[in-house]
């Protein structure tokens, strides 16, 4: 109860949004989890890369957008794109490479995306995402909205020009934009501890941005800092970066066998750190939901992904006639 | 109608997309110029004097002007068009592509498809190209050959003041990425130019001179090499047809194929490099779709395959001229 | 001589040029994998386990993992390259070329014509390309028309292990920059390899196949794909002739023209796009130097001009096929 | 006096090595003016870009390079590459599009280069001279010398991805590399403090740079600061960045008007912060040099200039031999 109050001021929720976000967190979970049996089945083509570990993150941020307010992803997409909403049936399909999927089976995982959801879209290419965030933040500056833009990149992403050179173009422009860096410790085999010269929150700051450094282990902590962050930015306070500390359960992708972790260290973080129990020892110590109410959702999410994956398996291919459609508008 | 430049022609097309639609600004480097000093405000009006006078007009929150990071604001543009915005942004020359090529081909160009069919990109990328001011390697290139290759751009190229005009007012108002190629040693060139709003159709190639004797095809200052060619030979009673195709991407094949057909020779004349470039994609037509009329063996006048010189005697040599034009016209016709 | 995948072939061709020249070294994103870590060191080997193992034999001072920055380190590449060392650069797939592209089009593929000869840039860039994984739109592309595209740049891909070992041996050691084009479906393709150095010279064409009816011209896996379509069409007593052409740049512009010559017939399969790509640079050159002896229309099997699509259906129809190349001859052939 | 003693310790100078100082920074800022005055009469083709006011930066880190140090400059080239030892009079004759120029004509003020002397180039692209130093960088870091390698880069580049990218490279592989931004206040004709978001240092050292302000209108403080940091990047303490405070005269290239600047800015600054008027001002004032003496190095590099004008203008051009060759080594 105390890290509650004290840390995160998870009191401050109200138990519909609590409730809801925890429903989130569980989907993703569940969502990787599936595709993780069912990649290894052969069952799921193309990459893969799962988030299982960094639900916090994805969820505590994206409960404070709505579908006017604009994110974009990564390579490692299912997470944020559940958190923001979209479709978890299509995503499946999509993930299955169906034509009822959220990107009609063109996309797959690394490209997913729902433009009535605000969801930009994951991207292939680290940091690719980045610079079209900021151009999703130009628009609400243009327009004089009061939208923001979340971009979510890693911390590989973050010594890729597209990151750094759009950290100094919302800067200068004022974008109501938030970077947030989910460090799970790896860009793909390499440590991010190696990779990065300097210190993040000093980097950040040298472009002019208000930084912070955030437990993404911890949902109450995400959800209350991102609260006040995203506020700020949409206040017009300017551009903001989050550096989030979290951890991936499975390997980059699909299939590494991840040796350049030490022995241990993913179930030792899994059992330490887990933020989906952490959440639920959190809530529970607090009062703020019944073990009932979250076995319920739990139920529901189960059975949610029950039904997507089995709608995924059955639903129809692309064919012929998709193949050359959707590459111009108009030619 | 009155005589205006090519960038007089790009200016007023600007201003009038900007006036009609509230989503239509423009972004790029020193656009306007000078913002945040302490001297002039639109000081450049862009590198080329293209933009010149739209800040005063409608202000700094749609004429932007960033700091040189062609990835971010490219991309910004891409993002802003895909929420629902038609950026016009000014990539300065075609070279700085190369800065911000992921961008243009992983993002931009693939996101309708990728998506699936949900997003539309209506960006606009102006940018220079061309020789002609001995600005040597990273200044000089025409890269529409590159930017056809990738599916999803459209690539438009103008050859006069009221195509540039024309042209421009139709990519902005196209729902598809398209990228502006403006070749810079035609910026004062002047011409007819309606002071009313207009707009020419992408893909759709206009015959500059009918004539029996052969086809050719080109775009942008090219056009009027090949014009001028075109006259030269008329006195020697050689009848060209010069194609002026406007866009490589949509790309007007059966214009070409039909003159080809008629003609039996074809001579395509293009700035850009030759080696998968676009001269050899209209030989590739050509030998894919009008080969049993061909007469002759396809010229290509191009550059040759090397990067481009710097000295004027050398770019001079580089650069296609009326004189290699018309040499490969009558060898064309004397095969 | 053993057999040998592709994968060891090409990390025999690393290894042995890294014995052989203390100047050659590698540099890429986990090219050994795990630095600065606590697991495993060499972790990985590249993201296709290639260049696995040589950090044992050769240290972190040659073998260099970097971080996620890749106009930085292929731009180091090429600026060690001109100082005097023989990187070999893994850019991990084909269309990161677009995150570095000015380092490679603007600085790697001009240095030494901007300075006058006086650099050598003997850099290799390594990289995957090709489909057949549904890794989608940005993990899928074959862009050696973009790089064939750019003079300066030598473009080379090998069709099996014994190629790839001796394409990549000669690409190290040739002065110019290379990029080496590894067809990601093909890793774990088996062949006659031979264990001692050999070295296969660029731009010379293997006549993979004769036949005498029609001319078949492709690269990497594609030739693969001709070669089985041409089997089964021996079945009907059709005699193509398959030319592996092993570089797009140096091309072997003369195989490529007598065959035509004599068959009078070309079918061109390439898994780039189309538009200002590799098919249609061949389709050219037989259009300009060959057509008085085509009988038919040049025939280009490649994918359609689209974004690569996700889905396994989609793929399939997108990338050549047997069954596309068949019947691409069959036309060509009732043409 | 006191300026000097304080700021710049101009007494560990010996009189040769300030009178070659002084010879240099004379070369440029005449070999520029020569060609403002001809480029004005047309005689020069192409785009060019002086560095008239800046020649203290280039002169006074270039003083501590060697042959076999590298760097690699801008758009805005001559001074570093005269800095750097290259022949006058091969620059005046690349300049002018000569078969005898540096580059045979090829290359011209943008690419101004000569490997013999280090000098790996000029650049069209703002920010692409960087990642090429980091891998003459990497070649002495392999080879285990003591050499180093300078990037040369303006305040825009500072925003520019290749730029950034190579601070973090530099870093993580703790190149002998020294990161030179010369702050001339304009990247074209916009101003960098508004281009610039946070702080130039901070932003540095957020990468894990030691970074340093230099007041580049200060041929001693420049020179001082630049021997002390490039001794520590020789000894391998990793990478150096400085940013160093100049003023260019001209337009951002000839035929700018630079109306972007206030009224009389240029002319103030010239009056005020010249480098070789500070220059001449305090080596007299502590009696490093005589009057005489750096009037005769004046004269003689007027000669100098003189010649190199003339035989840049008599020299040959090339020609259609020379059209193709240099594209490959072999083909
Ligand atoms: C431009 C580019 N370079 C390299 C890759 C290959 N790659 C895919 S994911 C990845 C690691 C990214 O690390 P990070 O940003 O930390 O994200 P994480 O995978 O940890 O979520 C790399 C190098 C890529 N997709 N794009
Ligand atoms: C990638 C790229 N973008 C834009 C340009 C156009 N350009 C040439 S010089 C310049 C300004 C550079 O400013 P700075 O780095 O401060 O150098 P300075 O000109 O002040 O010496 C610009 C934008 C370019 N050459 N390359
Ligand atoms: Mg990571
Ligand atoms: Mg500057």
């Amino acid at each position: 109860m105390i890290a509650i109050t004290e840390g995160a001021r998870a009191t401050l929720l109200n138990k519909e949004i609590l409730l809801e976000a925890f429903r989130r967190m569980r989907t993703i979970r569940e969502f990787e989890d599936r595709i993780h049996i069912n990649s290894a089945k052969g069952e799921v083509p193309g990459f893969i890369h799962l988030s299982a570990g960094q639900e916090a993150s994805a969820v505590g941020i994206c409960m404070h957008l709505t579908h006017e307010d604009h994110i974009a992803s990564t390579h490692r997409g299912h997470g944020h794109s559940i958190a923001k909403g979209c479709d978890v049936t299509a995503m499946m399909d999509e993930i299955y490479a169906k034509r009822t999927g959220l990107c009609a089976g063109k996309g797959g995982s690394m490209h997913m995306a729902d433009l009535s959801k605000g969801m930009i879209g994951a991207n292939g290419i680290v940091g690719g995402g980045v610079p079209l965030t900021a151009g999703a933040a130009l628009k609400a500056r243009i327009l004089g909205t009061d939208r923001v833009a979340v971009a979510f990149f890693g911390d590989g992403a973050l010594n890729e020009g597209a990151t750094l050179e759009t950290m100094n173009l919302a800067k200068v422009l004022n974008l109501p934009m938030i970077f947030a860096m989910e460090d799970n410790g790896y860009g793909e085999a390499t440590p991010s501890s190696w990779a990065i010269g300097g210190e993040v929150l000093k980097r950040a700051e040298g472009f002019g941005l208000s930084a912070c450094a955030l437990d993404g282990h911890d949902f109450f902590q995400m959800h209350e800092a991102a609260g006040r962050i995203i506020k700020d930015v949409r206040d017009g306070k300017g551009p903001a970066f989050m550096h989030i500390s979290t951890y991936r359960y499975y390997g980059h992708f699909e299939g590494d066998a991840a040796t350049y972790r030490s022995e241990g260290e993913a179930e030792k973080m899994q059992k330490e750190k887990d933020c989906l129990m952490i959440f639920r020892n959190k809530a529970l110590a607090a009062d703020l939901a019944t073990e009932k109410e979250l076995d319920e959702i739990e139920q529901q999410v189960a059975r949610l992904l029950d039904d997507a994956v089995e709608h995924a398996r059955q639903a129809p291919a692309p064919g012929a006639a998709d193949l050359a459609t959707d590459v111009y508008v108009s030619y | 109608m009155s005589e205006k430049s090519f960038r007089q022609a790009i200016n007023e097309a600007l201003r009038e997309e900007m006036r009609r639609d509230p989503d239509v600004f423009l972004i790029g480097e020193d656009i306007a110029g000078g913002t945040g000093g302490d001297g002039e405000e639109d000081a450049w009006g862009g590198v080329m004097g293209v933009t010149k006078g739209l800040l005063g007009e409608f202000g700094a929150s749609r004429v932007i002007d960033t700091p040189i990071s062609e990835t971010a604001y490219i991309g910004a543009a891409a993002g802003a068009a895909v929420t629902g915005m038609r950026p016009v942004a000014e990539l300065m020359f075609c070279d700085f592509a190369g800065v911000c090529f992921d961008q243009i081909m992983n993002q931009t160009a693939k996101l309708r498809y990728m998506l699936g069919g949900q997003a539309k990109v209506p960006l606009v990328i102006r940018m220079q190209c061309g020789g002609g001011f001995n600005a040597a390697a990273q200044h000089s290139q025409t890269l529409h050959g590159l930017f056809t290759h990738i599916p999803g751009l459209k690539v438009v190229m103008p050859s006069n003041p009221y195509e540039a005009k024309g042209l421009l007012i139709e990519s902005i108002r196209d729902d598809d990425p398209v990228m502006f190629m403006e070749h810079k040693f035609m910026y004062d060139d002047k011409g007819e130019v309606p002071d009313e709003s207009y707009a020419i159709p992408l893909g759709e190639a206009y015959y500059s001179r009918d004539g029996e004797d052969i086809t050719i095809c080109a775009l942008g200052r090219m056009v009027n090499l090949c014009n001028q060619a075109a006259d030269d030979l008329a006195q020697e009673n050689i009848g060209c047809t010069v194609i002026d195709l406007r866009s490589t991407s949509p790309l007007d094949e059966e214009s070409i194929c039909e003159s080809v057909e008629e003609t039996g020779r074809l001579v395509v004349v293009d700035e850009g490099y030759p080696r998968c470039g676009f001269a050899a994609d209209i030989a590739a037509l050509a030998a894919v779709r009008a080969q049993p009329a061909l007469r002759a063996p396809v010229k290509l006048v191009t550059p040759p395959h090397t990067t481009i010189p710097f000295a004027p005697t050398l770019e001079e040599l580089y650069i296609p001229s009326v004189d290699r034009i018309k040499q490969g016209i009558k060898e064309t016709l004397a095969a």
